[in-house]
This record gives C-alpha cells, sequence and structure tokens, in this order.
C-alpha cells in the first residue's frame, strides 16, 4: 500500500509538469502553428505529382520515407527471429536433458 | 499556466491522462502481462498526442480526389509516422509475450514478486 | 489451441474469403483509398488466425506450413530491397520512384509505379509475419 | 456536436482505462483492453486520419488481443 501512494504522488509531479506543458501549446486545431510549414504544403501540393498517388499518406510512407518503412520491416524480422530464439532454445535444452 | 487553454485543448490532457495511468500499472502491478497492457497504453496515448496534433479545424482527410487550393486537408505526417509506430508496439508487445512464455517455463509463475523470491532462495 | 464448435465453425466457413477479399483489397488499393500493406497484410493474417483458431493450428499448417511462411517472409523483405536496387542500375538514388517507374495516370488502378510495388512486398511480408507470431506463441508443442 | 461526441468517446476511454488499472481478472483487462482501442480507432476516424484507423482496429484490436489471450491460455489467468 506504501508503494502506491510513493508511486501517485510521483505520477502527480510528472502530470503537473506535463499539463503546464500543455497550457502553454498552441489550440487544438488550428491551423497557423503546427501545419503552415513547408512540408505540408509540398506534400499536399506536389504529393499527386511526384508520386502518382492520390492517398498522400501512403506516398509518404512508402515514397518519401520508404526507407524508414525498410528499417521497419527489418524490425519484423528481427521480431520473428528474436521470437524463435527465445521459444526454440527451451524445445532444444529439453531435448538434451 | 493558462487555464482556459488547457480547457480548450482536452485531446491533450486526455493524452496526459492515458499516460500517467498507464505507468501508475507498470509501477504498482507486479503482474508481468497487466505490465505489458499498461505499456500498450502508454503507446496509445503517445498516438493520440501526435494524430490530435496534426488535426486541423474543418480539414479533409488527406486523400486528393480532385486537387483545388481552397480545399484544406489534415497534416498526413503525424499520421504516417503513427502507422509506423503501431506496428512496431505490436512487434514489442509480442516480444515481451513471448519473454513471459519462457519466465513461466523456468519458473512457474508470472508474478514479479515471488520470482525475486525464488531467486533469492537459489543464492 | 482449437475451438471445437459447429457455430463457429460454419460462420468461419461462410465469412472467411470475405476477411481474405477485404485484406487484398486493402493492399491492392493503397493509391486510391485508406489501407496500405500494414493493414491489409494484418486483415488477410488475421484471416488466417480465425481459420486456427476454429480448426486447429494441424490443419492450418497443412494450407500453410510453417516453412513456406518464413520463406515468404524472408522473400518479402528481400523484394523491398530488390526493387530499392532496381533504381541504382539506371543511376538514380536508392527507392527512387518518378523517373524508373512509370507513374501512370493520376487516380487510375495501374498508377504510382514504385508504391503500390512495395505495398504488395509489405502485404505478404506482415501477413506472413502475423501468421509466425500466433503459432510461434499459440501452438501446442510449445 | 462533432466536439462533444469526441469529448463522451474520451470520458469513456478514460473510465475503460481505470477499470483496467484496478480488475484483477487477467481475461476482462485484455478484453476491456481491445475494447479500448477500437474506440480509439473510432476517434482516429473523427480526427481524419482513416489509415491510422484501420491499422489500429486490425493490429491494435485485433493481434494484440489474439496474442495476449494465446499467452494467457498458457500461463495463469488470475492476477496475484
Amino acid at each position: 500500500m506504501k508503494k502506491n501512494i510513493v508511486a501517485m504522488i510521483m505520477l502527480l509531479i510528472i502530470g503537473l509538469g506535463l499539463m503546464s506543458v500543455v497550457g502553454e501549446m498552441p489550440t487544438f486545431g488550428e491551423r497557423r502553428f503546427f501545419s503552415e510549414e513547408e512540408m505540408y504544403d509540398r506534400y499536399l501540393q506536389q504529393g499527386p505529382e511526384e508520386t502518382g498517388s492520390i492517398n498522400i499518406v501512403s506516398a509518404i510512407i512508402t515514397d518519401y520515407r520508404a526507407f524508414d518503412t525498410l528499417g521497419e520491416t527489418t524490425v519484423l524480422f528481427a521480431t520473428v527471429a528474436a521470437i524463435y530464439g527465445t521459444l526454440l532454445a527451451a524445445i532444444n535444452k529439453d531435448g538434451d536433458d | 499556466m493558462n487555464l482556459t487553454n488547457i480547457m480548450a485543448n482536452f485531446y491533450y490532457v486526455a493524452a496526459i491522462i492515458f499516460f500517467l495511468i498507464g505507468l501508475y500499472i507498470m509501477l504498482t502491478h507486479p503482474n508481468l502481462i497487466k505490465k505489458v497492457i499498461g505499456m500498450n497504453i502508454i503507446d496509445s496515448s503517445i498516438f493520440l498526442f501526435f494524430v490530435s496534433v496534426g488535426y486541423i479545424e474543418g480539414g479533409k482527410s488527406p486523400i486528393i480526389e480532385n486537387p483545388s487550393p481552397l480545399t484544406e486537408f489534415v497534416n498526413p505526417l503525424p499520421s504516417g509516422l503513427m502507422l509506423t509506430g503501431i506496428v512496431v508496439s505490436v512487434s514489442i508487445t509480442a516480444f515481451a509475450l513471448a519473454l513471459i512464455i519462457r519466465i513461466y517455463q523456468e519458473y512457474g509463475t508470472i508474478n514479479v514478486e515471488e520470482i525475486v523470491k525464488i531467486r533469492s532462495e537459489e543464492e | 489451441m482449437k475451438f471445437e464448435d459447429d457455430i463457429v465453425n460454419t460462420v468461419t466457413r461462410i465469412i472467411l474469403p470475405f476477411i481474405t477479399l477485404f485484406g487484398l483489397y486493402l493492399i491492392i488499393h493503397v493509391h486510391l483509398s485508406p489501407g496500405g500493406g500494414f493493414s491489409g497484410g494484418t486483415v488477410v493474417g488475421a484471416g488466417f488466425v480465425l481459420f486456427s483458431l476454429s480448426f486447429g493450428i494441424s490443419i492450418q499448417e497443412k494450407k500453410l506450413s510453417h516453412r513456406t511462411s518464413a520463406l515468404l517472409e524472408s522473400y518479402g523483405g528481400l523484394w523491398y530491397v530488390l526493387l530499392g536496387f532496381v533504381a541504382l542500375f539506371y543511376g538514380y538514388n536508392f527507392l527512387t520512384n518518378d523517373p524508373v517507374f512509370g507513374l501512370g495516370q493520376s487516380g487510375s488502378l495501374f498508377s504510382s509505379g514504385l508504391v503500390i510495388l512495395v505495398n504488395i512486398g509489405l502485404g505478404v511480408k506482415v501477413a506472413s509475419t502475423i501468421i509466425t507470431l500466433f503459432d510461434s506463441l499459440g501452438g501446442e508443442e510449445l | 456536436m462533432i466536439e462533444l461526441f469526441n469529448f463522451i468517446l474520451l470520458i469513456i476511454l478514460i473510465i475503460v482505462v481505470i477499470v483496467v488499472a484496478q480488475i484483477r481478472d487477467l481475461l476482462s483487462a485484455v478484453i476491456l483492453f481491445t475494447v479500448f482501442n477500437l474506440i480509439l480507432s473510432l476517434l482516429w476516424q473523427q480526427m481524419r486520419a482513416p489509415d491510422v484507423a484501420i491499422t489500429e482496429a486490425a493490429l491494435g484490436a485485433g493481434v494484440t488481443a489474439v496474442l495476449l489471450v494465446a499467452t494467457i491460455s498458457k500461463t495463469r489467468r488470475q492476477e496475484r
């Protein structure tokens, strides 16, 4: 029970810090602050001509940032390899005993 | 700290609340599967924060059927980044669950306190 | 993991082609509508997971063996890298789209060369990853 | 109107997360976590991000829940 109270106090401090950051952030849904940037205009104005895809999100993840997605497929491959290593090592060890 | 600004940004406040509750689950519950669920809740809070940053009032989803300069679209960049993040979070969850199954085969429990007790008795 | 129930088996038999068709639709129409390699591949993999939940993993092994699934996953990643190397032979950067692959008419089904080719490989890879994850985490022998 | 709908969805999400934190049965926690992800995908459709909504409904709600249930079936159901 003592552990819960200590965790609550700690989380309260973290929450107050994050909440002060939210107080300084621009209003939700406003165009001016986050979205009037070069990449937004470039993607939305020249995306269909440059990639031929009218769905801009898939144009971003497989054309503009295709190298990023290549790294992500590597993550998937590493996950499957790690799970095989973790679970099959147990079977081989049991077979030896 | 601006109070009216906080009231207008209730999406960010909800993301912070999810983050804190997920962190609370990870800190206080001794069960490993409950810790994995808490980690997933923290991931979802980060996704909620990023996607709500990209939203624009009155914007359409970024699929350009007829190009015209008058139509407003939401920012497609946070959506693409979070699409990557969801897949990575599922990968991390799967690997953590494989480790949990291995721990259960080794110790017969998935409670952290019992595992610590068993390990201290072994030494 | 097997769940023997007539209702579940019948509903699975009816609904499984539509799930797979929807996943393939999401993969093929990546440049026209929401979706893509990740979500479409996940839907196809979830259809296989539903099949193995209702009929048993051993019957699903006959349809798609472990070895085939592992090969599909490896060749999905290899297909991605090979598509990147095609641009190098023409003298452009790695994973270049525009002059190497034809773009076609924007808005039609056969357009946006690299995007749709990459997404087909991604869909195959993600689907086999989901099947492999479920088989290794939920299989009886482990 | 849409703002009110999103606000109600966020309130439901917070209640579901608090129940997930309090409940002792692991299977119920996993099912409530699936509900959490489905409502979250509804919220992302409201925020005009349909790609993320489809991916979350398939990966976050479907596959994660299946993997968690598979793990619970191999280990212990009650949290002690």
